[in-house]
């Protein structure tokens, strides 16, 4: 037990309260929770599945996937495993749950009732309750995990692990700057602690829930050090509270040399800071994300984004993949679509596991590029919080030396505009009050110039629109017309 | 210079298109309020009353639209907007459907007019420019 | 004019004999063909358009497509050039044309017109003659070229060049060995002469038509040095008769590290004999065809081999990319099919056109490996003519010296076993009689060793087999279950 | 031992599932003449003729099969090969077309058995023995 620790009474105390939130908290029982984890089989477990993938070097796949209803979720995710052969299951949650608006969730489950379609954009766990949970988590032969994007996930975290769910996506950070307006930083942090403080205890009791920090944030031109920033500070938050395996992940960028700089440098800076807190025991895998930007509409362009998402993941090692649709432009994919990008995905990993990639020296100085400017920004946190990550973030965020490119968060500052090199690497344009040094942003200022001198225009805040936009319109760099 | 009220309604945290929008309506010469992300129908209504909106852009990206989007108009009607263009656009239902089969829900739910993720932004501000002269004479 | 070149007067007999074996020869004039071409503007001439992009470092896109009637073909073609977005287009002829079989040819068009569907695997150019060819040339606002098959093609080229297609796909080795089983080497060789000396012709006369050799051969596991030395030794023999834009290519092995090796060194080696040949002033341009062997039947897999090859062919900075369609497993595509292909090969090639593949020294490595290879049984062919390539090409394939693995001709010894190594480079597992040195056959049958010993079996015949479904079985290596 | 007769028929020059083809029925314990590719309706007679082969496996994978594939069990009855088993396998027509379309048409031509390219050869050498036996009880 370290300082920075939950403690037991602390944490029943919320606890009590937490259940009380929605109906299907009411009886829940922690004890009969683990005993019931304890039964699922080794096959079935999130964290085995990710230890084993690491040892063997070889890439799960996992789809996005859930509706508003149990049977038809249920059919859906038998789809995935059967048709689609994901390695492993999710079952994403509905955007009200996500809000803790369960009202409102319940509302969408009668309307997809009448509607004998899902009018909901994933599945509400928390309505459903624990014994849907349990309908849903035995149905399927693979590890399941939740995922959503819900700055206060201790309700749905209590009812899914109880459910059955062996995994559990999310952070404090990572489920409020893209997924919130108002909720303060602090707040969603200490929430997560007691997410994170759950997982410790079914840990403790013998049983291990996978955690995974969502690092892709907003999706949109991401630089590699900001997210990475992200997912080592929930890390250690994680750690803090007795979780030992952690899963950190990395968002397709779309150049192949910066994302596999960016998931290389990301397991050896993870293992730096864990180090620095104290950490050595604990299993550390990673997740690369297929493409999480705006999408080209047409289905054979979806295609190709998804298969060379699938190539970078593999060529760059990750443990697994999360795996897009040829839908994914247009809303959420039909099982059979889902199950396409599922097989896409799946022939690019196979064709590609047996090469190995040499890693030259160019290769080389980009890892230490983004090793450099994560050190950069991590120990500005460090300062800021007089040696503690947990304030320093908070108060890194606050003062923009930590920022997140267009996120809803009124707590992120939102001044970084990133832009992409002429290789397509992206950089950062304007700084905003990140904690970047000079010798750093000099690097980006020039590599953007280059851009700007091919383009035959000044660097400006166009390139950023058109960067936005340029993979959905079918290129890499937003150059002009 | 014509007011716009601009947001994501309901509890949606896209917030990408919704910077670019503000951008390219503040570029096209409007007055934009920009809400951002996560906002009730009330709070469209009371910026638009308190800005003298002459139309209100809304977007939904993830998928609630259906549910989130209705009784806007009859809510504008009964706090006096009778005349505000209501427009929306985005990933407005569940899944992948035909944009026409979209737009006609929407229509009937009294939406002027119905935008997929694909539009052009200079089409809708062509339009936007071709209905607010229609509503004038009409005035 | 050098001592190889045919004379006019031969030329001349040939041609007179020649344009009778088809009613739709007899009235050609040469100089009308001339004149006709002379009136096609530049952008529509292929050889122009290689040239471009091979200075802008672009990588163009081309289908495959025919069918058996002119209009439909017309409609076809089209559609490609505006939904599909191809950069050229090409014709693909039927195989009855490519055998000559003109009276079968016929029998076709009569069954598609009943049909109202085409029956024939392509277009018949000799049957449809130069009006036909005109019509579908003039149809069009892209370069064309006519792709086929054909070992002897002399007259499919007088109609169709005077037909306005600005670009000739084949070559004596690789029309012949790979789509002929009793046609002897020295046959189509010399029918070829005269193919390329009617090239050259129209190029003395102010026209220039791009030559295009077959570099694929069986499409199954040819190794780049296989490839590489037909398509340099058809370099030689086209330059022999005039011709000056020549693309030379290389069909897709599945390992980006040889993939990326063969294309950058073809283009060194074709630069090194051309010159040793006392060549000098020609164009080189290359082509990278997408995956031809087995594709997987499912369509969604079959997009990422689409888009696997589109991304090597980018990265590996091919002029040109042969695109294949989701049907390919299955039947000649519908034109919507062959449209998919395109738009996947588009939006992979504009994701990864910026990106510049740094290269290190193991892919040096790799490129010096195939040019030794090369050297190695091109220094046994100019030894077996006495000096001449040609004499020497007809000698190796009779001797064994040189073999091309999986081919249905007689006059190809077929002892070639290719087989993939732990990594998925094609290597020789059985050399036959190929003049391959022991140093070379020491290396490859050391990597083959390393896939034998992390298989747990012996390098063995089985694995050839395996080898051989792997990529439509979903995979690169053919592992055992 | 029960002989074979394999080739690829009409103008087809696709060798590598021929090769195949030939490795894997010498396996399983047929023996095999293989007349490779560009395989006449009549080559294949004479040489099933020759040695006494209880079926003929044609091949055709350009697309020119129904044209090519017409007409061969009216050659084989008319040369006595009454009793022979034909069993045709490819792509065998143009274009990416339901099997049982395919079936269909090629069971209509006299073929016994009909394969796609996507076919188990351990099933077809199953089924081959069942139909050589159920050939046996007829003779
Ligand atoms: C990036 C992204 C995210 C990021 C968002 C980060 C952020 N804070 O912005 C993250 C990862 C956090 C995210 C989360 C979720 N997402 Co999301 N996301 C996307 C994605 C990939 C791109 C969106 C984007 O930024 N596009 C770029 C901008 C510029 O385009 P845009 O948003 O479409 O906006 C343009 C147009 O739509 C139009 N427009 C929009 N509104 C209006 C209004 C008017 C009046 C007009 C005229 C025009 C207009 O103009 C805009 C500018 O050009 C899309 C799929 C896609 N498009 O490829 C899915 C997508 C929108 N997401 C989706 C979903 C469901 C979710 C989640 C619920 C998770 C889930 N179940 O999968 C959560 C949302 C939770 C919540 N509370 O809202 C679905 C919606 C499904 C549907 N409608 O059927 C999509 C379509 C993906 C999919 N196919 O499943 N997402
Ligand atoms: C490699 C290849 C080539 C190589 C062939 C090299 C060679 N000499 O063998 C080259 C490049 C030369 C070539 C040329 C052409 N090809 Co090609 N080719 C292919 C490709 C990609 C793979 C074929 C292959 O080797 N597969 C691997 C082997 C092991 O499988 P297989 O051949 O299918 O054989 C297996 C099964 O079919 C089955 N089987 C086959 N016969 C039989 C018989 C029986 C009785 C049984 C039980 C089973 C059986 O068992 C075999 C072993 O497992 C296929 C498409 C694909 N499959 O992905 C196209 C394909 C066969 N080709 C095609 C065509 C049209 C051509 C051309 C006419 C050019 C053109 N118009 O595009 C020319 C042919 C010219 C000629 N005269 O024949 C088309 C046929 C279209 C159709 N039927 O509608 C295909 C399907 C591609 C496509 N979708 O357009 N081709």
């Amino acid at each position: 037990m370290n300082s920075f620790m939950l403690s037991r009474e602390n944490f029943d105390k919320i606890r009590q309260e937490i259940l009380l939130t929605w109906p299907t908290g009411k009886d829940l029982s922690l004890e009969e929770g683990i005993a019931y984890q304890k039964q699922i089989p080794p096959e079935k477990n999130f964290a085995v599945a990710m230890r084993q993938a690491s040892e063997n070097k070889e890439t799960l796949i996992q789809p996005r996937a859930g509706v508003a209803l149990i049977q038809d979720h249920i059919k859906l995710l038998q789809y995935l495993e059967t048709e689609g052969g994901a390695d492993l299951l999710p079952t994403t949650i509905d955007a009200y749950t996500r809000q803790n608006r369960y009202q409102e969730a319940a509302v969408g489950i009668e309307k997809s009732l009448q509607a004998r379609t899902s009018l909901l954009n994933g599945f509400p766990a928390v309505n459903h309750g624990l014994a849907g949970c349990r309908q849903v988590t035995e149905a399927v032969k693979s590890p399941i995990q939740v995922r959503h994007g819900t700055p206060d996930a201790r309700l749905l975290a209590e009812i899914t692990l109880a459910g059955g769910f062996t995994s559990y996506e999310g952070g404090g950070i990572s489920y409020n700057i893209p997924y919130a307006k108002k909720v303060p930083l602090q707040k969603s942090i200490d929430d997560w602690k007691y997410v994170d403080r759950l997982v410790g205890i079914y840990e403790e009791n013998g049983v291990r829930i996978n955690r995974e920090p969502f690092s892709p944030l907003t999706g949109t031109l991401v630089p590699p050090f900001v997210s990475h920033v992200v997912a080592i500070v929930e890390g250690i938050l994680a750690l803090r509270q007795g979780v030992k395996s952690i899963t950190l992940g990395y968002g397709q960028g779309g150049n192949l040399f910066q994302d596999l700089a960016a998931l290389i440098s990301l397991k050896n800076l993870a293992r730096e800071f864990f180090a620095r807190e104290g950490f050595d025991d604990y299993e550390l895998t990673t997740v690369f994300h297929q493409w999480m930007g705006g999408f080209p509409e047409d289905e054979a362009k979806a295609f190709s984004v998804i298969s060379w998402g699938a190539s970078v993941a593999v060529l760059a090692g990750a443990d697994k993949v999360i795996v897009k649709s040829p839908h994914e432009a247009m809303g959420i994919p039909t099982k059979e679509a889902n199950a396409q990008g599922l097989k896409c995905t799946r022939q690019a990993i196979n064709m590609l596991r047996d090469q190995v990639f040499p890693i030259g020296r160019k290769h080389q100085a980009e890892i230490d590029q983004i090793e450099k400017e994560v050190r950069c920004i991590m120990n500005a946190i460090y300062r800021l919080g007089n040696g503690d990550v947990e304030a320093g973030v908070i108060a890194a965020f606050a003062a923009g030396a930590m920022d997140v490119p267009f996120a809803p968060s009124v707590h992120n500052q939102g001044k970084i505009l990133p832009m992409r090199d002429n290789e397509g690497f992206i950089r950062v344009f304007n700084k905003g009050n990140l904690a970047l040094d000079d010798e750093i942003m000099d690097y980006h200022r020039g590599k953007l110039e280059e851009r700007a001198a091919a383009e035959g225009r000044q660097v400006c805040f166009q390139m950023v629109t058109d960067d936005i936009y340029a993979i959905s319109k079918g290129r890499l760099v937003g150059r002009p017309k | 210079m014509i007011n716009v009220v601009l947001g994501v309604i309901g509890f949606d945290c896209h917030s990408v298109g919704n910077k670019i929008l503000e951008a390219f309506f503040v570029e096209s010469g409007f007055k934009v309020t920009n809400l951002g992300v996560m906002v009730s129908q009330e709070e469209f209504i009371d910026a638009a009353i308190e800005t003298d909106a002459r139309v209100i852009l809304v977007s939904s990206l993830y998928g609630h639209g259906e549910i989130d989007c209705a009784g806007l108009r009859e809510k504008c009607i009964e706090k006096g907007l009778e005349n505000i263009l209501l427009y929306v656009g985005g990933n407005l239902v569940v899944g992948k459907t035909p944009p026409d089969e979209v737009e006609r829900k929407f229509l009937k739910m009294g939406y002027d007019r119905v935008f997929g993720p694909d539009c052009e932004l200079e089409k809708v501000v062509e339009l936007l420019n071709g209905d607010l002269e229609a509503k004038k004479d009409c005035d």
